[in-house]
């Protein structure tokens, strides 16, 4: 506070807190400045999210202090953070899936007087916020049946509220596409612009080249360094993971010809995938791209028999596997990794292990006959941990406290555990670090290499560029372009998302 | 972006009567249809059945359950369950009446004071109820059966299991039998009592906040939801209607019985989830907890005029109870097909 | 009148003050041959013994202490237990369907108890309990609802199927022989009391011009009579009758005064209650038989006691059948049926309080 | 990494008696505790309460409520409900006694005749239960209320409401009353059931399945998990577990009754959640479950011993009932205090 220029909001003193088995903060100090974007950096489980929750108030700390515009305050609970302008976007999010979008976004802040609700207020108020965002949804449409990024959306939409001091974002663009992350880092350089810190959580370098102006970074729920934002990539992640990181991408092998997978004119009932058609052949890399709601995910989902199949065929090895329920597919050798692993992958109250292991529980290395072998299962789940680098890497964990990447990392295991012969991976790394990521992509290849099909679905153009052999692009639900090779840059992926030959925009 | 008005383009070609019955269908949901099926059946098995009196004699019976009803649709609501609902109709029908039995001033007086009393016992349950799910954090299903282990047991402590007599004639004259308009009292409250919880859930923000903390707590409380605040009043409204429901009742029997209610709990959670209400929390309207309450009325007394035996009645209400849910299935999955162009 | 609430309405005969002393005894009982139902008949005197040997302890059990009925019988147990001068401890099960909760405290209270008495749910569902307490040597008395094993020590009881059919007759007397529709509610289906009633009503009636045009099953919740009731108005608005059990009774009489039908429409419960019991002196029951609920519960301790102490008892005694109407009513010592206005349910008695 | 061990170090400091007993209490989880507060309060109360032959007395009586909570906890762990489970219980007492006297040939051969019967009814029962929820996906709650109301029917039908007696005596005296080892049969059979259960939940791949659906069954899809099958194994267990209850109260009873078990859906359920089980499903172990009816039925059999008025034991159950839930909450909060190293 010495420096006015430099008028701090936010300041915590040796923030401690304490989880079963894990020290997720470790007398960590850090300080926000008013307008600037301070990103929190490391590896999964560091505890970026532990630490931006107890400063939203969701969470209370075990010990240390903090303070708001010089203040000692105790925040007993959100609103009361919110009460001194601090809001948030958390990693999970926080939306009431039977609410409509509207309200969710005025949740806690309802317009109206006398606890009246102005309901023509809230619809308009909503309509405003989802127009800044540029975000074309209804908002009476259920957050239910939002797909996970038009959630993200929303959930931003709803973090930015009218008065605000302190602003923070756990991993925003996780599962945005370029397009809306653009629009997003335009609304944040808009709100540091006014003077609002910004706490800003992501694992992707080049939004931290481009937003950031200091980045602090943990390690094991300890504060490592605070550096300025323009700190070169390497030695971010030098500081982060305390090695020294390569080529994030692999080599890609030579890609194979022989179909494994395909799909004719596959079209899904509820229109969200019309006339599909594409194939994945036996050691080749495809990559689904397209802008949100797409229809992208849709489309790997029907092959893997999670969306009613509307017209359309789809074969596997030559069998006709149309409408087969996932156990079918999953015997066909496919098997599919969803993008929401909070509602479709983990069983968030049970050990680790049993997630980890529950498809391939009939494996001659986990069970004999229907009886299950306890200590082979505990290996196998343990090795894949291990291979993973989760952190903590033990089993008996429930899933839903590990922090998010290290849940992700597990479900990616998990998939490449099957020995299959067809992955179908959708944002395989969400909310991954660094680090891990060139384990995975490196895992990833390597199944081509043995003679895999996979597909990647990503929303993250880099994966779609420098991981795959072919690229589908997807938009309003058709394929639109396949691209091999050469082709395969940013320019034409990008032109045949926006399908421009149509008038895409104006249907709104 | 926008496949919803998309959707409706490729949609409107198809249109014909099949198609419009199934939005129609879609739009209002599964009860009005199946109320109206009831009717025509029962009115085909007997005569006395279609009659203006049955119809009303059969609203007014079910008055006191659609206000129960609706006390466990808001709890359902906020994501709870209560279990107590018809221990607390005992123990403010048999308060409500010592209270009423016990003044010796004008009736008048002596039915307000008893009503208070009835309301207060009704919302003070509710509040304990509301404080063991909320603030000690009990399961809500256990919270309210011990509750309502307890409430039971002082209710027949109150009155050793003897019925309460000596209310004011005008008691039950008024608020069990009266009419207004030709349409009996008690009819006109559960309105009343339906209206204001519409008011309440839909155009107020500690009922927004009710939806909210029953769609996801978690969310809720992220979002500046005061979670605590917001469950106590669920319960305490519960507690006050099913308290208005025990004034009626007691009014109708004349007496304050500590044995009443048995059955409500499950009566009650059965009507709501006819009526489309979600066992999880956060999803649900009034009129279809109101309409389900209504349809189960309706059945248990056509069934009674159709001298139905009660061994097949029980039967009966099982299937009908299991095909509601059924239909309401069907029509969701209509609905999907509906919004997908299909029909 | 026994509502703790009623006296204001029921002014003179407070059954309170007759309640004193042992001036029920002798009471007017019929008693049968063994301990069939259907064994000789004959009429007697029943005289209680003076005073017990030794503070026995006895153990009564009942399906539930939710109504008056059963209040009655606590009444006449727990003083004639504390007459008697013995211990006496109460168990109730909550309801009719609870028969396993009733063996669960059977076998709980017989650790200690010297003899039972047992107001049973079920007829056949405690034959093997009372073979055990038989077994272990302990008396068993069977009350009020009767169960067909041989092995209790004695009964004290009269059968619904009397009280029904005592009812069917004063129904038959009092429609003077005329083709008159009834409907007709004998309680829970299932429970044991409610399917003799049924039994002994339809049987009585079987030569008579009555109809039975409607028979309704039902919880003896008051708020599930009044239903039933209602829907049977609306499916035969021309009944003549109302007969039921003492619930039905109490119920009819708001609905049909809101129905102006009141002295069309006559009603009789099938057993005794306060409600019936203020119905008749108001003149919105007609009748109702009681089975003198609580000289039944004194009698069971009594020869319990008899029993114990290895003195000469009667083996299946029950009180006779009183019908009370307005006109027999003065003539009904109410207290040999219900316990007293403010009387509070005892569960247990020390001998010498 | 390997904070595990650092926890540890920063706690073993702080080690004192009541650090230990804390550690202690968040092991082996609060019901042991109360069943030993339990077990010295009534003694306390009452001389005969613990003796062999009162607690070998009380276990025997609530072996067919430990074995039904047992069928209840594989439902609630499949994230379902079983109101129904009292009815099948009704139904199945009912069947096996009429199958059971309609035998002449040998004692032996009909009491096995009826055994089959029974369980057979029961799985059937729970097959319906099963149906209802996977394939016509019912909510379990709604469901199995519905059945419980068929099925109750269907048992008052097939006796008219007289129980079904004249049963071979060998039944009764070898099932309802007969040891082995000086330990009731009924005991040895809620052993022999938690045991297989527990196999069949922690060793078994379907096991395995059942606790995945409870905890997401969308999850459980994308694994490949059939979870319509799991569905129904879960129903069909709890169905033929009720049975095995049903047909061992029959043996005490020695009559068929359509009139029992009404107290047994909310009992169980509320057994399973004292022992921990999450309502959400997912969630529990067999030793909890066993542990919470065990704790219920000697609350009740201390009461009645210790001559407790019973209109205050219903107060008290209830309190206890609320009580329970909180002591398992505190549990929680001490686990993270001692994993915090607080204490
Ligand atoms: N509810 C919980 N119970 C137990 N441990 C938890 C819980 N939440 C977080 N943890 C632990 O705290 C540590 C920090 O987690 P946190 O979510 O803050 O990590 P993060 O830095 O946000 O990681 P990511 O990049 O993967 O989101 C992790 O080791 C995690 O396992
Ligand atoms: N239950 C539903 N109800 C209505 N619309 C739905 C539902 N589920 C999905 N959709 C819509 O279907 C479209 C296709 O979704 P899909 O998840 O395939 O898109 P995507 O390309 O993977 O985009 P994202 O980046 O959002 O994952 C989206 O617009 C989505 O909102
Ligand atoms: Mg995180
Ligand atoms: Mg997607």
């Amino acid at each position: 506070m010495t420096d006015p220029d430099h008028k701090v909001v936010l300041r915590v003193r040796g923030l401690t807190k304490k989880y079963p088995g894990v020290t997720a903060l470790d007398g960590v100090d850090f300080e926000l400045r008013k307008g600037e974007v301070h990103v929190l950096f490391g590896e999964n489980g560091a505890g970026k999210s532990t630490l931006i929750s107890i400063i939203s108030g969701a969470q209370h700390p075990d010990g240390g202090t903090i303070e708001v515009n010089g203040r000692p305050v105790h925040l007993a609970g959100v609103a009361a953070a919110r009460g001194l302008g601090i809001s948030a976007v958390f990693q999970e999010f926080s939306l009431m899936p039977t609410m409509t979008v509207a309200e969710n976004l005025v949740m806690g802040a309802e317009p109206g007087r006398f606890g009246l609700i102005n309901r023509r207020r809230v619809r308009r108020l909503a309509q405003e916020r989802l127009d800044e965002f540029d975000f074309h949804i209804s908002p009476d449409r259920l957050v239910e049946t939002l797909s996970r990024a038009e959630q993200q959306m929303v959930e931003i939409a709803k973090a930015f509220r009218p008065e605000l001091s302190v602003l923070i974002l756990d991993e925003p663009t996780a599962s945005l596409t370029e397009e809306e992350s653009e629009r997003l880092f335009s609304l944040v350089e808009e709100a540091r612009g006014r003077g609002i810190g910004i706490v800003y959580i992501t694992h992707r370098m080049a939004e931290i080249r481009r937003l950031a102006n200091r980045v602090t970074v943990l390690r094991d729920g300890k504060l490592i360094t605070t550096v300025p934002g323009g700190t070169p990539d390497d030695e971010l992640i030098n500081l982060m993971t305390g090695r020294v990181v390569e080529d994030l991408y692999p080599e890609l092998p030579e890609p194979g010809t022989r179909v494994v997978l395909a799909a004719r004119d596959l079209s899904t009932f509820d229109g969200a995938v019309r006339n599909a058609t594409f194939e994945l052949r036996a050691g080749e890399i495809v990559g689904f791209a397209g802008l949100m709601g797409s229809g992208k995910s849709t489309a790997a989902r029907a092959c893997f028999g999670l969306e009613r199949v509307d017209s359309g065929t789809l074969t596997i090895d030559g069998a006709d596997l149309t409408r087969a329920r996932p156990a079918r597919v999953m015997k066909a050798g496919v098997v599919y990794l969803p993008s929401d692993r909070k509602t479709e992958g983990l069983l968030l109250n049970r050990p680790l292990r049993e997630t980890v292991t529950l498809p391939w529980l009939h494996r001659g290395s986990i069970s004999s006959g229907p009886v299950l072998r306890p200590g082979r299962e505990s290996a196998v789940a343990g090795d894949m941990l291990r291979r993973m680098k989760l952190s903590p890497p033990d089993p008996e964990r429930t899933a839903d406290s590990y922090s998010g990447g290290n849940q992700q990392k597990g479900l990616l295991g998990r998939a490449l555990l099957g020995d299959c012969s067809t992955y179908l991976l959708d944002e395989p790394t969400v909310g991954v670090d660094v680090g891990a990521r060139v384990t995975i992509y490196d895992q990833i290849v390597e199944l081509a290499r043995q003679g895999n099909a996979v597909l990647v679905i990503s929303s993250e153009l880099p994966e779609i560029l420098h991981l795959c052999h072919r690229v589908y692009v997807f938009a309003h639900g058709t394929i639109t372009a396949e691209l091999r090779q050469d082709d395969i840059n940013e320019q034409t992926i990008l032109r045949h998302m926006m399908h421009w030959d149509e008038p895409a925009k104006e249907i709104a | 972006m926008t496949l919803q008005s998309e959707v409706e383009v490729t949609a409107r070609p198809r249109g014909s009567v099949i198609s419009y019955a199934a939005r129609i269908f879609v739009r209002i949901g599964v009860l009005p249809i199946l109320v109206v099926i009831a009717l025509i059946t029962f009115s085909l098995m007997s005569d006395n059945f279609l009659t203006v009196d049955n119809i009303h004699s059969a609203l007014r019976q079910n008055s006191y359950i659609i206000i129960a009803t609706l006390g466990q649709f808001v709890v359902l609501l906020a994501g709870g369950f209560d279990l107590s609902i018809g221990a607390i109709t005992a123990l403010v029908s048999v308060s409500t009446a010592m209270a009423m039995s016990s003044q010796t001033g004008s009736p008048l007086s002596a039915v307000v004071i008893g009503i208070v009393v009835g309301v207060l016992v009704g919302m003070a349950c509710g509040l304990l109820n509301g404080l063991g799910v909320a603030s000690l954090n009990i399961n809500p299903f256990i919270m309210t059966l011990a509750t309502a282990s307890v409430f039971s047991g002082l209710a027949l402590m109150l009155t050793s299991g003897v019925p309460v007599s000596g209310l004011p004639m005008e008691f039950s004259d008024w608020l069990g039998y009266g009419s207004v308009f030709g349409i009996g009292i008690s009819i006109w409250l559960a309105l009343l009592a339906a209206v204001v919880l519409w008011v309440l859930l839909t155009l107020t923000r500690p009922g927004r906040h009710i939806y909210s903390v029953g769609s996801s707590p978690r969310a809720a409380r992220l979002s500046g939801v005061n979670e605590f605040r917001t469950l106590i009043l669920a319960y305490v409204t519960a507690g006050a209607l099913a308290a208005v429901g025990a004034v009626l009742l007691t009014a109708r029997l004349e007496t304050g019985e500590a044995n009443i209610g048995a059955s409500l709990p499950l009566q009650t959670i059965a009507a709501a989830v006819i009526g489309g209400v979600s066992l999880r929390g956060g999803a649900g309207r009034v009129l279809d907890a109101v309409l389900g309450a209504v349809f189960i009325g309706i059945v248990a007394n056509g069934m009674n005029l159709a001298q139905i035996n009660s061994y097949y009645q029980m039967i009966v209400t099982g299937v009908v109870l299991a095909l509601a849910v059924v239909a309401d299935r069907l029509r969701t999955r209509l609905a999907s097909a509906v919004y997908a162009g299909k029909v | 009148a026994c509502g703790s609430a009623s006296t204001t309405e029921s002014g003179g005969d407070t059954p309170a003050s007759a309640a004193a002393g042992k001036s029920w005894a002798p009471a007017k009982v019929d008693i049968w041959a063994d301990l069939a139902m259907d064994s000789e008949r004959s009429k007697g005197e029943y005289t209680p013994l003076d005073k017990a040997e030794k503070p026995w302890n006895i153990c009564v059990s009942v399906p539930h202490m939710k109504d008056a009925y059963w209040l009655g019988l606590n009444y006449g147990v727990a003083e004639q237990a504390r007459e008697s001068g013995v211990n006496m401890t109460m168990v109730e099960a909550g309801g009719y369907e609870n028969l396993d909760k009733q063996t669960q405290q059977i076998e709980d209270c017989a650790q200690s108890a010297d003899a039972l008495v047992i107001g049973a749910i079920s007829y056949d569902g405690l034959n093997k309990t009372v073979d055990r307490l038989a077994a272990a040597g302990k008396p068993v008395i069977d009350v009020v609802n009767g169960m067909s094993s041989d092995k209790v020590t004695a009964k004290s009881l009269v059968s619904f199927n009397d009280l029904a059919d005592i009812t069917a007759k004063w129904l038959i007397e009092d429609s003077k022989g005329e083709a008159v529709k009834v409907a007709w509610f004998p309680g829970p289906s299932g429970a044991g009391w409610a399917e003799a009633g049924e039994e002994g009503f339809k049987a009585a009636l079987k030569d008579s011009k009555v109809e039975v045009v409607d028979t309704k099953w039902g919880d003896t919740g008051k708020d599930a009579q009044s239903r039933l009731i209602e829907d049977v108005l609306a499916a035969h608005p021309d009944i003549d009758y109302i007969i039921g059990t003492a619930v039905t009774a109490e119920a009819a009489g708001p609905i049909l005064r809101d129905r102006s039908l009141s002295d069309k429409i006559r009603v009789a419960g099938y057993y005794f209650t306060p409600g019936t019991y203020t119905g008749i002196q108001r003149g919105t029951v007609q009748a109702a038989p009681s089975d003198s609920t609580a000289l039944q519960g004194r009698i069971a301790i009594d020869q319990a006691i008899r029993a114990l102490e290895k003195k000469e008892f009667m083996k299946h005694v029950g009180p006779e059948l009183v019908m009370v109407t307005k006109d027999t009513l003065g003539d009904f010592d109410v207290a040999t049926t219900l316990a007293p206005d403010g009387w509070s349910p005892t569960f247990t008695v020390k001998a010498g309080s």
